[in-house]
């Protein structure tokens, strides 16, 4: 049996996926990315290998993706998350045509083909502000679990407009409404609202298709499903794999190099095709 | 087709000062600008135009209702796709109107104040089936060729508009409506004398509706509300507070939220301002004989106000924001600038040198006319105001 | 005895002082401030009375300051922080012309004359990559403690450029020069010089002068202090030990005196209380 | 003379003779700054140089003094001196780095800058007249504003006999004549009329050469790199319009651009993508950002700025020297015009040149500074893209301010434009029917 391996590492978490010829996902991992960019690379993929009880010898394909895709120093190559978001959420949802990506510091809007090929794409240029970032500042200032954000937000009765989405003001912000007597799920679900807006924003720009597909962290985020789903009023593809999408989409990458019998001295061009 | 008898803004009528006062402010702050869709039922024409300054006597001696496109209090969702990171709100707000056909409208008309204004024209049209244009004012009011150049824009300008509005514009026609426009400048110029006079007879925030709504309701409705709130002003029986004078300079285009303005008021006397200063940039009446245009043309040059985005080397900027503050005797400036506003920001800097080298106390601050949370101005505000009251 | 509190309400700390006639501090608490503004401000306001063994009842004036200046519902009267502080820098150091306040989320300059007037003042653009919250987030990300990076940074050889505008871009840009395995100490270094030029830049807007004061939670960094005195080429006061967080609190205790000196003088000055 | 010599001499010359031609008119403006002499301020839409070269004026380009600074990597203390005087981190920074070299009192990396004792100037960005008030409150130097009417409307673009047209030059006829008699004023000169003549003369030599120029790079490999080259192009065309070295210089990049077609020699790199490129460079981090597309094979083949910018010559519009102020009139308006309103009709140009160059993806590059050339972008690309289809790269940083431009977000943002090309070509190799 071979194996084909993909590794995200984002300014925040890494991930790493592992499939097998049938592109079935084997094993999975995920942790904080900390300062040692390299030793975080290499111990999720340890930690997916562990998981998938495979053997190092056995996988034949290492792709990295993410900000730190130069420092999987075991990889064979690498791919922008960007492609591998749009291939992971086409294998993962053949009909998605739009993929939104709410990452730690920026959110993307690519549209892919049937292929999950990217046809185009932006992201958040100016700076982080809107992007999922701004929900944890939002949980620290508030003092609740970054995972009571969402089930929070959704009791809202009357949301507050929320304009400024920096991160950095991210608890200034928050206080100041604590501060004028409103209710904290109000308060959150106006900074989901705002999140969701901002990110439709950037969808509208490479234009929202039929089916949409929802890949990041945030997508374990009631509250933001909701919210981004009404902004373009149309149902968003989820489930637990999109949190590992970034790494999937490698993993597909590497697989298609197995597949093509490359040896592992690939070119990111190569990857690519 | 006219209709001069048309009303689109009753609320106020029959009330108490205070309470037709809170019409104005609730109709003024309404991100549905609703007096433009009542227009629009009663089968009126609209023609939106950008800020600062537009010859609305044009429109007006069509039959249309010149609506004034300053932007709007809410989340530009649509245009910010068109758009990119580093441009002012006002114009995503306003391209927001159009997108989201909350104010359907039969043209639009921009012009070259600023690089971003007059790309707004061609952004506008891509996405419109209107008529949309840029009415060229000059940047060279100094030449000999600038009047004529103006008034043939301006005769160029009433073609395109009888086309539009599928009536001829006659001189009479043309007159009348100046004369009418004369009637509200000057009601205007009756309530900023309130202003600069007894400031604690009306508040910044109601002074600032009362003129926005000629932005949004027919001119003679406009003059009505004036001529008949402006007496009920001055009967008024409030105390004078002690507060400082203070001018607000920066709100040529993009107009402050309401809300920043009513907090200045909380805390100091607004005795002068730049606000919606395009409804007020002819400082004196434009006279009724001759040609029409060619009296419009030569009131824009040689009888107009000032803004960071009209060029006359007659007018420097940092001088006339002196005499706006010595006329209207005040003890200090805010100088404000809207976010990513290019000719507001660089005019910020000329106006701190002067008012330095005068020795004028001023604070110096951004804006931006969605924004929702004030504690970063009002925390500079209230210290600039304790630091000039606390000897 | 006349006997005034201040109390000043930040986004992060809540910190009160209670002080006499003479000057002397009676006693002061100090105590995070969560968002239950209106009872921090109770509880900190009693342990400091405590502290100082005055009753409730004998505080003649109250003034409360910071982002929480609103909530509190016992004070007399309200004030910014940037007055607040003025008074404070100024009771602390009588000759500073100029404060630079660095907190978690806002810094600013203001330049004030011979008697603590305001003259003029400064906020960071709302795009914050330099403000206190930026340093300690880097410094948490490569895994240190505020205290350490003090003995860091000694060991640091060719700091690295940290421009960014944007406080998470500036981040990633941290992250880029980790994975290039740039050593924390210069990239620490390098946040540290990024900040500094940022508050110098700030202070210059305010047309700085001599004698230079600095406050704020930033001073958790000492590195923070020594490297705006080599970059303005000139000496700065930082508060000694534990008073750095409490001079804001401590003008307003301050003020309240000018205060009530200014009621009893029946210079109704009722216009400068903001309502 | 073998082929081979021939090569080495004609290949590469323009970029020697026009660096050579920058230094030099550096150096002419390092002498009048310390001999204290007279120089015009002016800009690159729009410079007037036919007038100012007739007066024998020597041309500052505070534009290209700003650019300088990015490009030799010291534009942030220039930046960093103007917001210390007041200015925004918002605004456009070219104003920002000429503040800097201002009040430095000319000290610039190329040369001494002079004092302006004139500056000409016209509407097609208002943050020219911004600017210019800035000199005219340092130096009390004498302004002129050419006020030039731009097009009124997407599609209404007047030409020649449209009497709305005539009111527009006639306008602009005005203004040039009592800018002459400015010049007069503050030259002393009396204005030369035949002098006039051989000025607009080469300023049609080097337009004719331009256009000649930019065509010959539709050739495959194309010849120059519109984005690095085409840079010195623009010092050269527009330091020196309306000189004879000038006219000379381009005629010979003619020479030299025509061997390298006949000779199929192409671009340093192996052509793989052909891109156009909208908007303005990133200078602060100039050849990396070049680098960015040519470590992928993709090489610029034209784009907007060599167009906007290019001081006059995008239009080719030829000048009647029978009637040579009317028709200066004429040819400041069509082509100052044609530059600062290309909001209008940007989308028009580019479909043309994505044809004529065959381009494989366009890259948007908006940036901070300048609202002119980045407004009507996005709205532009949407358009593009749903008209034509072409794969575009948008991308936001600035030509100026590197606190704004993060190289990891942007190669991130390159790798997957490529990424996306190039499974595109895969797709179109595997089956031509796509694409």
């Amino acid at each position: 049996m071979s194996y084909a391996a993909g590794v995200d590492v984002g300014s925040t978490q890494t991930k790493a996926v592992i499939i097998d010829e049938d592109a079935t996902i084997v094993g999975r991992s995920l942790i904080d990315t900390g300062a040692n960019v390299i030793k975080a690379a290499e111990s999720s993929y340890v930690a997916a290998l562990v998981e998938g009880g495979i053997d190092e010898e056995e996988v034949e394909y290492i792709i990295g993706t993410g900000y730190g895709r130069y420092r999987v120093t075991f990889g064979n190559s690498q791919v922008t998350e960007i492609s591998c978001h749009g291939r992971g959420a086409v294998h993962l949802f053949p009909e998605t045509r739009t993929v939104v990506d709410m990452g730690g510091q920026d959110t993307k809007a690519i549209s892919v083909n049937a292929k999950g090929e990217i046809t185009d794409f932006c992201m958040n240029d100016k700076c982080a502000a809107g992007t999922g970032r701004f929900l944890g500042a939002a949980a620290a200032a508030l003092d609740i679990p970054i995972d009571d954000l969402g089930p929070v937000s959704l009791q809202s009765t009357k949301p507050i407009k929320i304009s400024t989405t920096c991160t950095v003001f991210a608890e200034s912000e928050v206080l100041a409404w604590i501060g004028k007597g409103k209710k904290i799920e109000d308060i959150l679900w106006g900074v989901h609202k705002s999140i969701a807006s901002r990110s439709a924003g950037l969808m509208r720009r490479v234009g929202i298709d039929d089916e949409v597909t929802f890949t990041g962290g945030v997508t374990r985020n009631v509250g933001m499903v909701k919210a981004l789903g009404e902004r373009i009023e149309k149902p968003l593809n989820i489930s637990d794999d999109c949190h590992y999408m970034g790494a999937l989409g490698a993993a597909l990458f590497a697989l298609d190099n197995v597949k093509a019998g490359r040896t592992p001295v690939g070119s990111t061009a190569e990857v690519a095709s | 087709m006219t209709l001069t008898a048309t009303r689109v803004f009753t609320e106020w009528r029959d009330k108490s000062l205070d309470d037709a006062l809170g019409e104005c402010r609730d109709m003024v702050e309404s991100p549905d600008f609703e007096t433009v869709q009542r227009w629009r039922d009663e089968g009126g024409k609209v023609a939106g135009h950008f800020q600062v300054y537009f010859p609305e006597e044009i429109i007006h001696a069509a039959g249309m209702l010149p609506f004034k496109v300053r932007g709007a209090p809410t989340e530009p969702g649509q245009a910010d796709s068109h758009f990119g990171s580093y441009l002012c709100s006002i114009l995503k707000t306003s391209l927001e109107m159009a997108l989201s056909d909350q104010i359907p409208m039969e043209m639009f008309v921009s012009h070259p104040i600023c690089d971003a204004a007059r790309n707004l024209a061609a952004v506008w049209g891509r996405n419109t089936d209107y008529p949309c244009q840029i009415l060229y004012l000059p940047q060279n009011p100094n030449s000999s060729g600038s009047a004529d150049y103006l008034e043939h824009e301006y005769h160029r300008m009433r073609r395109v508009t009888e086309e539009v509005a599928g009536v001829e514009i006659t001189d009479e026609a043309l007159f009348e409506s100046i004369a009418l426009f004369n009637e509200n400048r000057r009601l205007i110029r009756e309530l900023y004398a309130i202003k600069a006079d007894t400031p604690w007879l009306v508040a910044a925030e109601d002074a600032y509706a009362l003129v926005a709504l000629a932005g949004m309701i027919p001119r003679e409705e406009h003059n009505e509300l004036l001529a008949a709130l402006i007496p009920l002003i001055k009967e008024r029986d409030l105390n004078r507070e002690d507060r400082i004078r203070v001018i607000f300079e920066g709100a040529f285009c993009e107009q402050p939220p309401f809300d920043l303005i009513r907090m200045l008021g909380r805390t100091c006397y607004v005795v002068d301002d730049d606000f919606m200063i395009g409804l007020r940039y002819l400082t004196s009446d434009v006279p009724t004989e001759g040609s029409p245009l060619r009296q419009l043309a030569e009131s824009y040059l040689e009888r107009s106000s000032y803004s960071p985005v009209q060029h006359d080397l007659r007018k420097p900027k940092e001088a006339m924001l002196i005499e706006r503050l010595q006329g209207a005797k005040a003890d200090a400036a805010i100088l404000a600038a809207a976010k990513m506003c290019e000719p507001g920001l660089e005019e910020q800097v000329t106006y701190t040198h002067a008012l330095d080298h005068e020795g004028i106390a001023y604070f110096v601050s951004e804006f931006e006319e969605n924004m929702s949370s004030f504690d970063q101005l009002e925390l500079q505000v209230e210290t600039f105001v304790e630091n000039l009251l606390f000897a | 005895m006349i006997i005034t509190a201040g109390l000043d309400v930040g986004s992060t700390y809540t910190k009160a002082v209670i002080q006499a006639e003479d000057g002397e501090i009676l006693g002061k608490a100090f105590g995070p401030t969560g968002f239950r503004l209106r009872q921090v401000a109770h509880t900190i306001h009693n342990e400091a009375l405590e502290n100082a063994g005055v009753d409730e009842r004998d505080v003649d004036y109250v003034i409360a300051t910071g982002a929480g200046r609103h909530q509190v519902d016992f004070k007399d009267l309200h004030v910014t922080d940037l007055t607040a502080s003025a008074r404070g820098a100024c009771f602390l150091f009588p000759g500073t012309r100029t404060i630079l306040d660095i907190g978690g989320q806002t810094m600013k300059a203001s330049r004030v004359d011979e008697s603590a007037q305001v003259q003029s003042f400064r906020l960071n653009d709302k795009c914050a990559a330099g403000t206190g919250a930026f340093l300690e987030k880097t410094a948490r990300y490569m895994g240190y403690s505020t205290q350490e990076i003090g003995a860091l940074m000694t060991t640091s050889k060719d700091p690295v450029p940290i421009s960014g505008v944007c406080a998470v871009f500036a981040e990633s840009e941290v992250i880029n020069h980790l994975s290039i395995g740039t050593s924390p100490a210069d990239i620490m270094q390098g946040a540290i010089e990024s900040l500094t030029g940022r508050s110098v830049q700030l202070m210059k807007r305010v047309r700085a002068e001599p004698e230079y004061t600095l406050i704020g939670g930033i001073l958790r960094f000492e590195t923070m202090g020594r490297s705006v005195s080599q970059m303005l080429e000139a000496e700065v006061n930082v508060p000694k030990g534990e008073m750095v967080q409490y001079v804001s609190a401590l003008g307003c205790a301050i003020l309240a005196r000018r205060r009530l000196e200014i009621l009893d003088a029946e210079a109704g000055l009722d216009a400068a209380v903001p309502a | 003379m073998t082929t081979l010599d021939i090569t080495q001499d004609l290949v590469g010359r323009g970029n020697r003779e026009g660096a050579a031609l920058f230094r030099d008119w550096f150096a002419e403006l390092d002498t009048t700054a310390k001999s204290g002499g007279l120089s015009a301020y002016v800009f690159v839409m729009g410079s007037i140089n036919e007038i100012l070269k007739t007066f024998d004026l020597p041309v500052v380009f505070p534009e290209i003094n700003s650019l300088q600074t990015a490009v030799r990597r010291v534009a942030h203390e220039y930046l960093e001196e103007a917001e210390d005087h007041g200015y925004s981190p918002d605004i456009c920074g070219y104003v920002k780095a000429d503040v800097g070299t201002q009040l430095r009192g000319g000290e610039h990396p190329m040369a001494q800058i002079p004092k302006p004792g004139i500056t000409v100037l016209t509407n097609a960005c208002n943050t020219y007249i911004k600017w210019a008030e800035i000199w005219e409150r340092m130096y009390e130097t004498p302004m002129f504003t050419i006020d030039i009417p731009g097009t009124r409307q997407a599609g209404l673009q007047t030409w020649k006999g449209n009497s709305d047209f005539e009111a527009d030059r006639t306008y602009v006829e005005v203004q040039l004549r009592e800018l002459i008699t400015l010049c007069e004023e503050v030259t002393g000169i009396k204005f030369d009329i035949d002098k006039f003549r051989e000025v607009l003369g080469h300023a049609n030599t080097m337009s004719r050469s331009w256009n000649r120029i930019l065509e010959l790079n539709e050739a495959k490999p194309s010849l120059f790199n519109a984005l690095t080259d085409g840079t010195i192009y623009l010092g050269v065309a527009n330091g020196l319009r309306g000189t004879e070295q000038g006219a000379r210089y381009f005629e010979r990049l003619v020479e030299e651009m025509e061997y390298k077609a006949a000779n199929g020699i192409g671009q340093t790199i192996e052509e793989k993508y052909r891109l156009l490129f909208v908007g303005v460079p990133c200078y602060p981090i100039f050849r990396r950002f070049n680098e960015l597309f040519t470590d992928w094979g993709g090489t610029f083949v034209n784009s907007t700025y060599l167009w906007f910018a290019s001081g006059g010559t995008n239009r080719g519009f030829e000048y009647d020297l029978s009637d040579p102020v009317a028709s200066l009139a004429e040819g400041v308006l069509v082509s100052v015009r044609d530059a600062m309103d290309s909001m209008f009709h940007q989308n028009i140009v580019l479909a043309d040149m994505a044809k004529d160059f065959d381009v494989d993806g366009i890259i948007y590059h908006p940036i901070k500074s300048c609202r002119t050339v980045s407004t009507g972008l996005a709205d532009g690309r949407k358009h593009m893209t749903e008209e034509l289809g072409i794969p575009s790269l948008f991308m936001e940083s600035d030509m100026m301010d590197r606190r704004v431009v993060s190289e990891a977000q942007m190669k991130n943002r390159v790798d997957a434009f490529f990424e996306g090309l190039a499974s595109r070509r895969q797709q179109a190799l595997a089956d031509p029917k796509v694409r």
